[in-house]
């Protein structure tokens, strides 16, 4: 068997339902039709009056999921594309985010967002916007890198009891494939060494880890060994995991998909430069996609996001600094 | 949530609309004497940030919490004490949410209008217009979706409330998914100072409900009887199964915005106009027509809530403020994954 | 923009119908026959990101393109080539924005359909259904202001996008202002794969138009005429001041939701039904038998505009793509204020 | 004369009236009754059928400012509060932000949100939510500290061809005094020294820097000169003021009255230790707002922002360190 990451968010999915009759899932065309990236493919079938289509109206997909969780319910919003949230952003920042704080009632619902770039896919299909939903206080925010973490995260994110913004990489949906499907894995929370190095750490999450990952490989060529830090869960975030990382090598890169002003990067830096400044012999850097909208055509679009070989640059100049 | 008792006793129904009447108006002039507290207690400055009134609203409002039932849900507005108070609220509550005693409901991290108990129904609200229908809707989802069958969840907005995207949304949302949702506007005829033209373009809001596929009613807000008998029918419509329900009341907001608000950019032809009828002299004028209660009786009921205010004002001002050092800081429910709050 | 021309050549009524008919075929064919190649070269992996087609809307299509004058506004919705080509777009400025031309007005920035030229009044698209109507609002109000009359606005929007809090606002906000917008709404029966009663409860999405205070017409969108008339009147009376215009259109989608959708989930009740029926067929055969074209003037002009967009095409292959070393990398217009672009 | 902070907005908005027929302002309630902290109070007045009421549809409203913009007029558009401000989130970043980008044709609008905390405003009227608009591409954000600002930025807003989010700071608005208007202002983009020092930099904007100023004032009487720099401008930062600051004193605190998850303080952290990490001899520090909505009851409030106290307290272990 095998299965690719947009597979093992079905299988998620299925495995919730099967065993929480409290889950359901609420989105536009997740029913009959399986979602636009089919990720709910068959469930309608096969869990009838349990995955639901939605009306255009991601205000109120989120409201009705807050309703329901206070109800004991454990829904999945699945919103069509990440960049569509922005009109479901105020139930989901101010309504859900702030429930459990307000009131002690957890509001457990997991909000789906398929986000980050794809070839051709513009500037509002494209978004990376996991640190707008990250500087919220009352949400956990998760990007798996890989087909297990896709599984076993959002499991997890179901099971929680907090609003989860589930930030699942359309570049990953069918490139990343599985052997298997995992049963144990690291809890939320946790960042993963998803590759062990002595000169140089780089810090990063999503689609952006298997970029780090192919520069790590050819700066292996050149003699370089590049520890590889797959964040995981963006907020909260293992300082600890990457502090010890920066402790090994001494130098930190932070790579992202999103935006430069603010974010995970800066977020990261300022963590490690707080709690690890001495353990540093250089100065951190960053790499993100540049301060433009996401653009259409396949060759800016290569140029706006970070890539195997930004990053292995970076990180050489870096390492010689 | 009169209801409850009225079902139990089997009396003629002349007596049960006495009954009826009689208790909407304990909870209209316990409402008007609350408030009247906390705009006191506000210009004495013993509370801080805003303080909103349903003054001229209570007959409407009472309508709402007096026909639904335990188990129900409500989504009041900021104009909504008698209304919460008929759902169950205690003045208790109220008093310490305004005060942000750490013993209310709220316990000081939110204040005012801003209270409620989800786990019994009732939805504090955000401050966003519109927001909180979407989440009664959820609610009654949930109730469908579990098999509990005979409750409904009753949201209240004001007219300037249905310019948002929320409320179309929801409204749609609940029309589509036939929740008894009953969703009643207090068009109060201003919206802050926004008078309702640069509000819509309709002849009656009630022109909206053909849009959305659901039942409409409209009703003299300034009239109790006519109040309890349109809402009451429209929870009632919701609970047998008749889909969502839209009420609209025209009346008129007989205070500021806030009482922060000198409010007088109202219409003057307004506090002439039938609108302009103070509801809960209406109401009580009505009681002693009908001599469902003697003049004495209401001078009485007014000093027992007057007393029954002031004491719990009087408990609640010795009750412990909240503390930031017991304070947990913490937003998730989820205590290990709480974060941030180390000095960075 | 046919009008203007028409405008200009006193004819008899029957004449002018013709004129019409004729150039709005040529539009709805060319239209077609575009999209067809679009999803040429989708499958031929020329195109990158989706392709959405306008197949059996382009009757209504095309007589909101034909009913609009220079200097009015259009925001068209993803099937509207053909209102875009008679409102004036290029073939040549579609092709170079699918295929990401660095001369296209997108300059390879944006792709597909979401294309435009703002300082033409051809507003370009985001993707977030209802967001258009709003800024169409914003230009009428600023035509409004700087006392200029006469010009209209129009926003096309699919059934599912009324379900937005976007599209409720918009429509108010016109509503309230009085402004010339005309807001199309095409009823293709479905939102991607969900269909209508999953989208809205009541029974037309005409029923819509008395909550916000503003005129509607259904209409046959797969008969030109019909949609020329009912399109044309709601233009004119928008024009001479009658305020908001609401136009339903009933029609079936006859293609996937884009070109990459297999598009089988579509009642095949609705196939054989007359929605099912293809606009474009239809006003061929209407044309025909009004003996307005000859067989042979259709197979001809069917030539010319393959040979035309062929031609499009193959400039547009050989144009030079957008290169990211020559690209500003600027967000704002303020140059010396942009930052964030060093790597950091 | 003198005026308040909120009185030099009005200012601003009267000379922007005045001077340009292309301005409007578009608003709840700013028409007759001149706004509810009464910004455009007699403008509607002065200025007939140019200061109008909105319907209570913050989507609409941008997206009504964006099309005049189009049409080349330069709307101010008033949020009653920031917090609102989320519900028109949409319309502001993904249409305002990227029309210019897009098309090339330029969007001036003006949206001003009043913003951060006050004693009893609650979760709902407090929000400091500038890093959400300056995580976009395509957005300057401001936000002004003093009266002369308020006022020159704000007319400076107006003037530029772009989007500009102008964070004007509610605990300011009657507080904060000034003898007379400027005539002369610092551009938008340029930070301020406030105060001089050379032994600590604190980075702050909006009413920090009163909290900062106030702290600088009191380690004063120990012996210690703390530096404070007006950031001004949260996007685009002026990064040289910042590190030539850092390169005098060695030490940098960057305080916020955001929550703490990415941010401003976070950027400007990154950006010092990218370009200037050599001149930093402590670690730097961040001090924010705690990670949950803001609260009612002012003893919990006075203890989720940061304040004059605890910036001093945090100076001092920097200083020492
Ligand atoms: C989305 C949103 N925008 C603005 C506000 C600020 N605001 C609070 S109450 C109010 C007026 C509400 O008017 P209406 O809905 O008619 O209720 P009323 O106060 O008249 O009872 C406004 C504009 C808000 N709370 N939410
Ligand atoms: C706010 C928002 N939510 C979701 C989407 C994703 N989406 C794109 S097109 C579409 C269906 C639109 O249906 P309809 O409005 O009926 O237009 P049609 O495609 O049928 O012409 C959806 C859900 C979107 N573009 N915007
Ligand atoms: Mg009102
Ligand atoms: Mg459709």
């Amino acid at each position: 068997m095998s299965l690719t990451y947009l597979e093992a968010i079905r299988e998620a999915q299925a495995h919730a339902l099967r065993d929480d009759p409290r889950v359901f899932i609420y989105g536009q065309d997740v029913g009959a039709f399986g979602g636009a990236f089919k990720a709910t493919k068959n469930l309608a079938q096969e869990y009838p009056g349990r995955v639901l289509d939605s009306p255009i109206s991601e205000d109120a997909m989120v409201g009705l999921a807050v309703g329901a969780a206070i109800e004991g319910m454990r829904p999945i919003i699945e919103m069509q594309f990440a960049d569509f949230s922005t009109v479901g952003f105020n139930q989901i920042v101010n309504q859900a985010a702030t429930l459990f704080w307000r009131t002690n009632v957890p509001c457990p619902i997991t909000v789906r967002l398929p986000f980050g770039g794809t070839s051709g896919s513009g500037p509002f299909h494209s978004q990376c916007i996991e640190a707008i939903y990250a500087h919220y206080p009352g949400l956990i925010v998760l990007t798996p890198a890989t087909v297990e973490d896709a599984y076993a995260m959002l499991l997890e994110a179901v099971a929680l009891d907090d609003p989860v913004i589930f930030c699942e990489h359309k570049f990953l949906y069918y490139h990343l494939k599985a052997d298997e499907l995992p049963s144990e894995a690291l809890p939320v929370g946790k960042a993963r060494i998803s590759r062990e190095g002595r000169d140089l750490t780089v810090v990063t999450y999503s689609a952006m880890v298997h970029e780090a990952l192919e520069a790590a490989r050819e700066l292996s060529g050149e003699g370089w060994e590049i520890e590889v830090v797959d964040l995981r869960s963006v907020k909260p975030l293992d300082t600890d995991t990457v502090v010890a990382s920066v402790a090994r090598t001494g130098k930190l890169l932070c790579v992202g998909e999103s935006w430069p002003w603010g974010g995970v990067t800066a977020e990261i830096i300022s963590r490690v430069t707080g709690e690890g400044f001495g353990l540093l012999d250089a100065p951190p850097q960053r790499l993100n996609a540049k301060d433009t909208p996401v653009p259409y055509h396949p060759n800016l679009w290569a140029a706006h996001r970070p890539t195997a070989r930004s990053v292995a640059s970076a990180a050489r100049n870096l390492l010689r600094s | 949530m009169l209801q409850t008792v009225l079902d139990a006793s089997p009396r003629t129904d002349a007596a049960a609309a006495q009954d009826v009447h009689v208790a909407a108006y304990r909870f209209m002039l316990l409402a008007r004497l609350l408030d009247d507290k906390f705009a006191a207690l506000y210009r004495a400055g013993k509370i801080h940030g805003g303080v909103f009134l349903g003054r001229g609203q209570e007959a409407l409002s009472v309508s709402v919490g007096i026909s639904l039932k335990k188990g129900d849900v409500f989504a009041p507005l900021i104009r909504d004490a008698a209304g919460r108070l008929a759902f169950g609220e205690t003045v208790l509550d109220a008093v310490r949410t305004y005060l942000g005693s750490s013993l209310g409901p709220m316990r000081g991290r939110d204040g005012n209008v801003h209270r409620g108990k989800p786990q019994e129904g009732y939805l504090p609200m955000v401050s966003h217009l519109g927001a909180m229908i979407s989440v009664v809707n959820g609610v009654l989802f949930a109730r469908r979706y579990k098999k509990i069958s005979g409750t409904v969840g009753a949201a209240c907005v004001g007219e300037g409330a249905t310019s948002t995207g929320a409320f179309h949304e929801a409204l749609n949302q609940a029309g589509v998914e036939k929740l008894p949702l009953i969703l009643i506007v207090a068009n109060n005829q201003y919206a802050y100072s926004t008078p309702t033209h640069f509000q819509f373009a309709c002849d009656s809001l009630a022109d909206k409900a053909a849009g959305y596929g659901v039942e409409v009613q409209t009703v003299d807000g300034t009239d109790l009887g006519a109040c309890l008998k349109v809402v009451g029918e429209a929870v009632a419509r919701a609970r047998r199964g008749g889909g969502p329900q839209l009420v609209v009341a025209e009346l008129l907001r007989l205070c500021g915005h806030g009482e922060h608000d000198p409010n007088d950019y109202i219409d003057p032809k307004l506090w002439e106009s039938p609108l302009g009828r103070d509801c809960l002299k209406v109401a009580e004028e009505y009681l002693l027509r009908q001599k469902w209660m003697a003049p004495s009786r209401v001078a009485i009921l007014r000093n027992e809530i007057i007393r029954e205010i002031e004491e719990a004002v009087a408990q609640v001002q010795r009750e412990p403020a909240p503390d930031p050092f017991v304070e947990q800081w913490h937003s998730i429910a989820t205590g290990h994954l709480n974060e941030g709050n180390e000095e960075r």
